[in-house]
Protein backbone atom coordinates (compact mmCIF):
# COMPACT_ATOMS: atom_id res chain seq x y z
CA UNK A 1 0.00 0.00 0.00
CA UNK A 2 1.38 3.22 -0.92
CA UNK A 3 0.14 6.47 0.66
CA UNK A 4 -0.67 9.30 -2.14
CA UNK A 5 -1.17 12.92 -1.93
CA UNK A 6 -3.86 14.11 -4.53
CA UNK A 7 -4.51 18.11 -5.46
CA UNK A 8 -7.55 18.70 -7.82
CA UNK A 9 -7.52 21.92 -10.11
CA UNK A 10 -10.59 23.10 -11.90
CA UNK A 11 -12.94 20.94 -13.32
CA UNK A 12 -11.79 18.25 -11.73
CA UNK A 13 -11.81 20.17 -8.27
CA UNK A 14 -15.22 21.32 -9.04
CA UNK A 15 -16.70 17.51 -9.76
CA UNK A 16 -14.53 16.16 -7.02
CA UNK A 17 -15.76 18.71 -4.33
CA UNK A 18 -12.43 19.61 -2.76
CA UNK A 19 -9.05 20.50 -3.88
CA UNK A 20 -7.02 17.65 -2.04
CA UNK A 21 -7.39 14.36 -1.03
CA UNK A 22 -4.37 11.82 0.66
CA UNK A 23 -4.89 7.90 -0.52
CA UNK A 24 -3.50 4.81 0.63
CA UNK A 25 -4.17 2.70 -1.86
CA UNK A 26 -2.68 -0.42 -3.66
CA UNK A 27 -2.63 1.05 -7.13
CA UNK A 28 0.65 0.73 -9.15
CA UNK A 29 0.63 3.33 -11.76
CA UNK A 30 -0.68 7.11 -11.94
CA UNK A 31 -3.20 5.47 -15.08
CA UNK A 32 -4.42 2.75 -12.42
CA UNK A 33 -5.19 5.57 -10.15
CA UNK A 34 -7.14 7.83 -12.73
CA UNK A 35 -9.30 5.52 -13.80
CA UNK A 36 -9.83 4.36 -9.95
CA UNK A 37 -10.41 8.19 -9.02
CA UNK A 38 -12.80 8.11 -12.06
CA UNK A 39 -14.94 5.52 -11.17
CA UNK A 40 -15.41 7.02 -7.82
CA UNK A 41 -16.23 10.29 -8.87
CA UNK A 42 -17.35 10.39 -12.47
CA UNK A 43 -15.06 12.66 -13.97
CA UNK A 44 -16.24 13.25 -16.94
CA UNK A 45 -13.02 13.44 -18.67
CA UNK A 46 -11.10 9.99 -20.65
CA UNK A 47 -7.62 8.86 -19.64
CA UNK A 48 -6.45 11.09 -23.48
CA UNK A 49 -8.20 14.22 -21.85
CA UNK A 50 -5.95 13.80 -19.02
CA UNK A 51 -1.72 14.44 -18.30
CA UNK A 52 -0.21 13.81 -14.76
CA UNK A 53 1.87 15.47 -12.81
CA UNK A 54 3.58 13.83 -10.06
CA UNK A 55 5.76 15.76 -7.70
CA UNK A 56 5.00 19.31 -9.54
CA UNK A 57 6.39 17.65 -13.22
CA UNK A 58 4.71 16.40 -15.92
CA UNK A 59 5.41 12.37 -16.30
CA UNK A 60 4.19 9.52 -18.33
CA UNK A 61 0.75 8.32 -17.41
CA UNK A 62 2.60 4.74 -16.99
CA UNK A 63 4.87 6.20 -13.97
CA UNK A 64 4.60 4.08 -10.92
CA UNK A 65 3.78 6.03 -7.49
CA UNK A 66 5.98 6.09 -4.33
CA UNK A 67 5.33 6.29 -1.13
CA UNK A 68 4.10 10.45 -0.49
CA UNK A 69 4.09 11.21 -3.87
CA UNK A 70 2.18 14.25 -4.72
CA UNK A 71 -0.25 13.76 -8.02
CA UNK A 72 -2.04 16.12 -9.76
CA UNK A 73 -4.49 15.13 -12.24
CA UNK A 74 -4.07 18.20 -15.14
CA UNK A 75 -7.70 18.41 -16.97
CA UNK A 76 -7.25 19.95 -20.57
CA UNK A 77 -4.94 23.61 -20.06
CA UNK A 78 -7.07 26.64 -21.50
CA UNK A 79 -4.27 29.46 -21.04
CA UNK A 80 -3.91 32.76 -22.77
CA UNK B 1 -5.41 57.99 -36.92
CA UNK B 2 -4.25 54.53 -38.81
CA UNK B 3 -0.54 56.07 -39.64
CA UNK B 4 0.67 58.90 -38.11
CA UNK B 5 4.11 60.13 -38.53
CA UNK B 6 5.70 62.10 -35.22
CA UNK B 7 8.44 63.85 -34.06
CA UNK B 8 7.97 62.99 -30.43
CA UNK B 9 8.96 59.82 -28.29
CA UNK B 10 7.48 56.49 -29.47
CA UNK B 11 6.72 55.00 -25.59
CA UNK B 12 5.88 51.51 -24.74
CA UNK B 13 6.06 49.94 -21.33
CA UNK B 14 8.70 47.49 -22.09
CA UNK B 15 11.82 49.58 -21.21
CA UNK B 16 15.35 48.87 -22.08
CA UNK B 17 16.35 45.78 -23.98
CA UNK B 18 19.77 44.56 -24.87
CA UNK B 19 21.09 47.03 -27.36
CA UNK B 20 21.44 45.13 -30.03
CA UNK B 21 17.49 44.45 -30.55
CA UNK B 22 15.84 45.44 -33.27
CA UNK B 23 12.81 44.15 -33.93
CA UNK B 24 10.29 43.78 -30.65
CA UNK B 25 7.11 41.62 -30.98
CA UNK B 26 4.41 41.46 -28.39
CA UNK B 27 2.06 39.46 -28.30
CA UNK B 28 -1.20 40.35 -25.43
CA UNK B 29 -4.10 37.93 -25.31
CA UNK B 30 -7.18 39.91 -23.61
CA UNK B 31 -10.59 38.22 -22.19
CA UNK B 32 -13.14 38.63 -25.47
CA UNK B 33 -16.78 39.98 -24.22
CA UNK B 34 -18.19 37.10 -27.05
CA UNK B 35 -16.77 33.44 -27.01
CA UNK B 36 -18.30 30.67 -28.96
CA UNK B 37 -21.43 32.69 -29.37
CA UNK B 38 -21.56 33.17 -25.83
CA UNK B 39 -21.78 36.58 -24.18
CA UNK B 40 -19.06 36.51 -21.47
CA UNK B 41 -19.84 38.45 -18.59
CA UNK B 42 -16.42 37.66 -16.62
CA UNK B 43 -13.68 35.01 -16.60
CA UNK B 44 -11.60 33.37 -14.17
CA UNK B 45 -8.00 31.97 -14.45
CA UNK B 46 -6.53 29.08 -11.87
CA UNK B 47 -3.35 27.94 -12.07
CA UNK B 48 -1.25 25.31 -10.63
CA UNK B 49 1.47 27.62 -10.05
CA UNK B 50 4.43 25.18 -9.35
CA UNK B 51 4.11 23.63 -12.51
CA UNK B 52 2.59 26.33 -14.49
CA UNK B 53 6.45 28.35 -13.36
CA UNK B 54 8.28 24.89 -14.07
CA UNK B 55 7.03 24.33 -17.85
CA UNK B 56 6.65 28.65 -18.34
CA UNK B 57 10.08 28.84 -17.69
CA UNK B 58 10.89 25.59 -20.00
CA UNK B 59 8.83 27.22 -22.84
CA UNK B 60 10.91 30.70 -22.82
CA UNK B 61 14.22 29.06 -22.34
CA UNK B 62 13.28 26.52 -25.19
CA UNK B 63 12.69 29.98 -27.47
CA UNK B 64 15.40 31.46 -26.51
CA UNK B 65 17.82 28.14 -27.70
CA UNK B 66 15.16 27.62 -31.07
CA UNK B 67 15.39 30.70 -32.27
CA UNK B 68 17.89 33.59 -32.62
CA UNK B 69 16.22 35.94 -29.89
CA UNK B 70 18.09 38.32 -27.61
CA UNK B 71 15.41 38.05 -25.18
CA UNK B 72 11.57 36.44 -24.25
CA UNK B 73 9.45 37.21 -21.15
CA UNK B 74 6.15 36.32 -20.68
CA UNK B 75 3.23 37.09 -17.81
CA UNK B 76 0.15 35.05 -17.32
CA UNK B 77 -2.45 36.70 -14.63
CA UNK B 78 -4.86 34.07 -12.63
CA UNK B 79 -7.84 35.08 -10.84
CA UNK B 80 -10.93 37.28 -11.76
CA UNK B 81 -10.80 39.05 -15.37
CA UNK B 82 -13.25 41.70 -16.76
CA UNK B 83 -13.69 41.88 -20.58
CA UNK B 84 -11.01 44.14 -21.87
CA UNK B 85 -8.64 42.67 -19.33
CA UNK B 86 -5.02 41.16 -20.41
CA UNK B 87 -5.02 37.85 -19.64
CA UNK B 88 -1.42 37.14 -20.95
CA UNK B 89 1.39 38.88 -22.51
CA UNK B 90 4.71 37.49 -24.23
CA UNK B 91 7.35 39.57 -25.64
CA UNK B 92 10.61 38.63 -27.70
CA UNK B 93 13.37 41.12 -29.27
CA UNK B 94 15.66 40.49 -31.69
CA UNK B 95 17.95 41.59 -33.94
CA UNK B 96 15.71 41.36 -37.31
CA UNK B 97 12.20 41.22 -37.12
CA UNK B 98 11.73 37.71 -38.50
CA UNK B 99 12.70 35.99 -35.34
CA UNK B 100 10.91 37.80 -33.19
CA UNK B 101 7.71 37.05 -34.80
CA UNK B 102 8.57 33.73 -34.82
CA UNK B 103 9.42 33.60 -31.35
CA UNK B 104 6.87 35.05 -29.58
CA UNK B 105 4.58 33.03 -31.67
CA UNK B 106 6.09 29.90 -30.94
CA UNK B 107 5.84 31.01 -27.28
CA UNK B 108 1.83 32.26 -26.96
CA UNK B 109 0.83 28.76 -28.93
CA UNK B 110 2.90 26.71 -26.25
CA UNK B 111 2.26 28.44 -23.55
CA UNK B 112 -1.85 27.46 -24.12
CA UNK B 113 -1.23 23.88 -25.15
CA UNK B 114 1.41 23.30 -22.34
CA UNK B 115 1.26 25.43 -18.61
CA UNK B 116 -1.69 24.45 -16.69
CA UNK B 117 -3.40 27.15 -16.31
CA UNK B 118 -7.58 26.93 -16.61
CA UNK B 119 -9.99 29.17 -17.46
CA UNK B 120 -13.80 29.75 -16.29
CA UNK B 121 -15.96 31.62 -18.75
CA UNK B 122 -18.83 33.15 -16.77
CA UNK B 123 -21.44 33.99 -18.89
CA UNK B 124 -24.05 36.49 -19.15
CA UNK B 125 -27.22 33.83 -18.64
CA UNK B 126 -25.46 32.84 -15.47
CA UNK B 127 -23.87 29.44 -17.08
CA UNK B 128 -20.25 28.60 -15.98
CA UNK B 129 -17.98 26.30 -18.13
CA UNK B 130 -14.25 25.68 -18.13
CA UNK B 131 -13.01 26.09 -21.12
CA UNK B 132 -11.32 23.04 -22.30
CA UNK B 133 -8.14 23.89 -24.86
CA UNK B 134 -9.60 26.52 -26.19
CA UNK B 135 -8.42 26.82 -29.81
CA UNK B 136 -4.92 25.53 -28.43
CA UNK B 137 -4.50 23.50 -31.98
CA UNK B 138 -6.27 25.37 -34.49
CA UNK B 139 -7.50 29.21 -34.08
CA UNK B 140 -10.67 28.53 -36.08
CA UNK B 141 -11.93 25.10 -33.86
CA UNK B 142 -14.58 25.78 -31.87
CA UNK B 143 -13.79 24.89 -28.57
CA UNK B 144 -14.74 21.93 -26.70
CA UNK B 145 -16.13 22.46 -23.18
CA UNK B 146 -17.22 20.85 -20.18
CA UNK B 147 -20.62 21.75 -19.22
CA UNK B 148 -21.18 22.24 -15.25
CA UNK B 149 -23.85 24.42 -15.47
CA UNK B 150 -25.01 27.04 -12.84
CA UNK B 151 -21.67 26.52 -11.31
CA UNK B 152 -21.36 29.67 -10.23
CA UNK C 1 11.58 36.77 -14.43
CA UNK C 2 11.51 35.26 -17.72
CA UNK C 3 7.92 33.46 -16.71
CA UNK C 4 5.69 34.75 -14.21
CA UNK C 5 2.04 34.69 -12.59
CA UNK C 6 0.14 37.20 -11.41
CA UNK C 7 -2.96 38.53 -9.94
CA UNK C 8 -2.42 41.76 -11.05
CA UNK C 9 -3.44 43.33 -13.75
CA UNK C 10 -1.04 43.59 -16.97
CA UNK C 11 -0.44 46.87 -18.15
CA UNK C 12 0.35 48.06 -21.27
CA UNK C 13 0.02 51.89 -23.42
CA UNK C 14 -2.39 50.17 -26.47
CA UNK C 15 -5.93 51.14 -24.19
CA UNK C 16 -8.86 50.29 -24.89
CA UNK C 17 -10.00 48.06 -27.96
CA UNK C 18 -12.85 46.47 -29.53
CA UNK C 19 -14.87 44.22 -26.88
CA UNK C 20 -14.26 41.04 -29.39
CA UNK C 21 -10.25 41.46 -29.89
CA UNK C 22 -8.49 38.50 -27.97
CA UNK C 23 -5.20 38.68 -29.72
CA UNK C 24 -3.39 41.91 -29.97
CA UNK C 25 0.16 41.57 -32.02
CA UNK C 26 2.79 44.54 -31.59
CA UNK C 27 5.70 45.06 -33.35
CA UNK C 28 8.72 47.81 -32.36
CA UNK C 29 11.28 48.91 -34.41
CA UNK C 30 13.93 50.22 -32.06
CA UNK C 31 17.54 52.17 -33.06
CA UNK C 32 19.97 48.99 -33.01
CA UNK C 33 23.99 49.75 -31.76
CA UNK C 34 25.37 48.03 -34.47
CA UNK C 35 23.80 47.60 -38.09
CA UNK C 36 26.24 44.99 -40.71
CA UNK C 37 28.88 45.30 -37.89
CA UNK C 38 29.36 49.15 -37.65
CA UNK C 39 29.02 50.47 -34.22
CA UNK C 40 26.42 53.17 -34.85
CA UNK C 41 26.12 56.32 -32.83
CA UNK C 42 22.46 57.93 -34.10
CA UNK C 43 20.28 57.70 -36.66
CA UNK C 44 18.54 60.33 -38.55
CA UNK C 45 14.87 59.42 -40.18
CA UNK C 46 13.38 61.82 -43.12
CA UNK C 47 9.63 61.34 -44.14
CA UNK C 48 8.16 62.87 -47.31
CA UNK C 49 4.84 63.13 -45.46
CA UNK C 50 2.31 63.66 -47.94
CA UNK C 51 3.05 61.07 -49.30
CA UNK C 52 4.36 58.88 -46.57
CA UNK C 53 0.65 59.31 -45.09
CA UNK C 54 -1.33 58.64 -47.92
CA UNK C 55 1.00 55.38 -48.31
CA UNK C 56 0.61 54.36 -44.84
CA UNK C 57 -2.94 54.73 -44.79
CA UNK C 58 -3.17 52.42 -47.59
CA UNK C 59 -1.24 49.83 -45.85
CA UNK C 60 -3.52 49.65 -42.69
CA UNK C 61 -6.62 49.68 -44.80
CA UNK C 62 -5.67 47.18 -46.89
CA UNK C 63 -4.27 45.06 -43.86
CA UNK C 64 -8.01 45.77 -42.26
CA UNK C 65 -9.49 44.32 -45.59
CA UNK C 66 -7.23 41.56 -46.29
CA UNK C 67 -6.74 40.20 -42.64
CA UNK C 68 -9.69 39.34 -40.45
CA UNK C 69 -8.58 42.04 -37.52
CA UNK C 70 -10.75 43.94 -35.85
CA UNK C 71 -7.94 47.21 -35.88
CA UNK C 72 -4.81 48.47 -37.13
CA UNK C 73 -2.60 51.35 -36.48
CA UNK C 74 1.17 52.40 -36.99
CA UNK C 75 3.32 55.21 -36.13
CA UNK C 76 6.74 56.00 -37.67
CA UNK C 77 9.05 58.59 -35.78
CA UNK C 78 10.95 60.97 -37.36
CA UNK C 79 14.47 63.01 -36.99
CA UNK C 80 17.33 62.27 -34.80
CA UNK C 81 17.21 59.32 -32.44
CA UNK C 82 18.85 57.72 -29.86
CA UNK C 83 20.05 54.03 -29.38
CA UNK C 84 17.28 51.84 -28.05
CA UNK C 85 14.67 54.79 -29.05
CA UNK C 86 11.63 53.29 -31.21
CA UNK C 87 11.55 53.88 -34.91
CA UNK C 88 8.30 52.46 -35.55
CA UNK C 89 5.09 50.45 -33.49
CA UNK C 90 2.38 48.51 -35.40
CA UNK C 91 -0.16 47.24 -33.69
CA UNK C 92 -2.97 44.61 -34.94
CA UNK C 93 -6.10 43.42 -33.10
CA UNK C 94 -7.80 40.15 -34.17
CA UNK C 95 -10.72 37.54 -32.58
CA UNK C 96 -7.85 35.36 -32.54
CA UNK C 97 -3.96 35.46 -32.89
CA UNK C 98 -3.02 33.90 -36.10
CA UNK C 99 -4.49 36.66 -37.96
CA UNK C 100 -3.13 39.43 -35.45
CA UNK C 101 0.26 37.95 -36.40
CA UNK C 102 0.11 38.02 -39.94
CA UNK C 103 -1.67 41.54 -40.57
CA UNK C 104 1.53 43.09 -37.97
CA UNK C 105 3.90 41.24 -39.97
CA UNK C 106 2.19 42.29 -43.42
CA UNK C 107 2.06 45.69 -42.19
CA UNK C 108 5.91 46.40 -41.03
CA UNK C 109 6.84 44.75 -43.67
CA UNK C 110 5.04 46.53 -46.23
CA UNK C 111 5.98 49.42 -44.49
CA UNK C 112 9.26 49.01 -44.86
CA UNK C 113 9.43 48.81 -48.94
CA UNK C 114 6.74 51.50 -49.73
CA UNK C 115 6.27 54.24 -47.17
CA UNK C 116 8.98 57.43 -48.17
CA UNK C 117 10.94 57.48 -44.88
CA UNK C 118 14.62 57.43 -45.29
CA UNK C 119 17.60 56.50 -42.19
CA UNK C 120 20.79 57.83 -42.12
CA UNK C 121 23.08 56.37 -39.95
CA UNK C 122 25.31 57.79 -37.75
CA UNK C 123 28.58 55.69 -37.44
CA UNK C 124 31.17 56.43 -34.20
CA UNK C 125 33.56 56.73 -36.79
CA UNK C 126 32.19 59.80 -37.62
CA UNK C 127 30.95 58.47 -40.99
CA UNK C 128 27.07 58.77 -41.99
CA UNK C 129 25.30 56.60 -44.93
CA UNK C 130 21.59 56.95 -46.36
CA UNK C 131 20.87 53.16 -45.80
CA UNK C 132 19.35 51.50 -49.01
CA UNK C 133 16.57 49.27 -48.28
CA UNK C 134 17.62 47.76 -44.80
CA UNK C 135 16.56 44.14 -45.51
CA UNK C 136 13.67 45.39 -46.93
CA UNK C 137 12.87 41.74 -49.15
CA UNK C 138 15.02 39.44 -46.76
CA UNK C 139 15.66 39.64 -43.26
CA UNK C 140 18.77 38.38 -43.94
CA UNK C 141 20.46 40.14 -47.16
CA UNK C 142 23.08 42.87 -46.04
CA UNK C 143 21.85 46.17 -46.16
CA UNK C 144 22.83 47.75 -49.45
CA UNK C 145 24.15 51.77 -48.83
CA UNK C 146 25.04 54.56 -50.58
CA UNK C 147 27.91 56.21 -49.28
CA UNK C 148 28.68 59.44 -48.06
CA UNK C 149 31.75 59.42 -45.94
CA UNK C 150 32.13 62.52 -44.01
CA UNK C 151 28.82 64.03 -44.24
CA UNK C 152 28.19 64.58 -40.84
CA UNK D 1 8.26 73.32 -72.46
CA UNK D 2 6.93 72.60 -69.16
CA UNK D 3 7.55 74.47 -65.61
CA UNK D 4 8.30 71.17 -63.09
CA UNK D 5 8.60 71.84 -59.60
CA UNK D 6 11.16 69.01 -57.77
CA UNK D 7 12.02 68.40 -54.11
CA UNK D 8 14.40 66.03 -53.43
CA UNK D 9 14.57 64.11 -49.92
CA UNK D 10 17.35 62.00 -48.19
CA UNK D 11 20.36 60.94 -50.57
CA UNK D 12 19.46 63.02 -53.18
CA UNK D 13 19.24 66.02 -51.65
CA UNK D 14 22.81 65.66 -49.79
CA UNK D 15 23.88 65.07 -54.04
CA UNK D 16 22.43 67.41 -55.36
CA UNK D 17 22.70 70.43 -52.27
CA UNK D 18 19.38 71.71 -52.10
CA UNK D 19 15.65 71.02 -51.32
CA UNK D 20 13.97 72.39 -54.14
CA UNK D 21 14.30 73.27 -57.29
CA UNK D 22 11.67 74.61 -60.47
CA UNK D 23 13.05 73.59 -64.41
CA UNK D 24 11.22 74.57 -67.29
CA UNK D 25 12.18 71.82 -69.44
CA UNK D 26 11.63 70.41 -72.89
CA UNK D 27 11.15 66.15 -71.28
CA UNK D 28 7.64 64.94 -71.96
CA UNK D 29 7.93 62.04 -69.65
CA UNK D 30 9.54 61.43 -65.84
CA UNK D 31 11.78 58.87 -66.90
CA UNK D 32 13.28 61.41 -69.23
CA UNK D 33 13.61 63.95 -66.36
CA UNK D 34 15.59 61.73 -64.34
CA UNK D 35 18.00 60.51 -67.01
CA UNK D 36 18.30 64.68 -67.50
CA UNK D 37 19.04 65.20 -64.11
CA UNK D 38 21.28 62.12 -63.34
CA UNK D 39 23.50 63.52 -66.15
CA UNK D 40 23.67 66.93 -64.37
CA UNK D 41 24.07 65.92 -61.38
CA UNK D 42 25.16 62.24 -61.47
CA UNK D 43 23.77 60.44 -58.78
CA UNK D 44 24.43 57.43 -57.28
CA UNK D 45 21.31 55.06 -58.44
CA UNK D 46 20.32 53.65 -61.76
CA UNK D 47 16.44 53.82 -62.97
CA UNK D 48 15.65 50.70 -61.53
CA UNK D 49 16.35 51.67 -57.61
CA UNK D 50 13.95 54.91 -58.26
CA UNK D 51 10.33 55.53 -58.18
CA UNK D 52 8.64 58.21 -59.05
CA UNK D 53 6.26 60.45 -57.16
CA UNK D 54 4.05 63.09 -59.13
CA UNK D 55 1.89 65.37 -56.83
CA UNK D 56 2.48 63.75 -53.84
CA UNK D 57 1.18 59.68 -55.42
CA UNK D 58 3.53 57.30 -56.87
CA UNK D 59 3.37 57.60 -60.35
CA UNK D 60 4.72 54.52 -63.25
CA UNK D 61 8.38 56.48 -64.33
CA UNK D 62 6.66 56.70 -67.90
CA UNK D 63 3.76 59.29 -66.53
CA UNK D 64 3.85 61.97 -68.79
CA UNK D 65 4.60 65.55 -67.19
CA UNK D 66 1.98 68.26 -67.18
CA UNK D 67 2.42 71.77 -66.89
CA UNK D 68 3.03 72.61 -62.72
CA UNK D 69 3.80 69.51 -61.42
CA UNK D 70 5.41 68.83 -58.13
CA UNK D 71 8.10 65.89 -58.79
CA UNK D 72 9.80 63.88 -56.51
CA UNK D 73 12.29 61.04 -57.16
CA UNK D 74 12.15 58.11 -54.48
CA UNK D 75 15.43 56.84 -53.31
CA UNK D 76 15.42 53.08 -52.01
CA UNK D 77 13.31 53.91 -48.68
CA UNK D 78 14.32 52.06 -45.24
CA UNK D 79 11.63 53.02 -43.11
CA UNK D 80 11.10 51.24 -39.22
Amino acid sequence: MTTIHITYFAALRDVTGYAEETLITEVVTAQALFHKLTAKYHWPFSEADIQVAINDRYQPTDTLLKEGDRVVFIPPVAGG
Amino acid sequence: MLFQLTDQPIETLIGSLHPHAGGIVTFEGRVRAVNDDKKVASLEYVAYPELALHEGHAIINAALKQFDILEARAVHRTGHLAIGDIAVWVMSAAIHRKEAFEATEYIINTIKVHVPIWKKEHYSDGEAIWVRCDRCTDDHKHSHTVKEAFSL
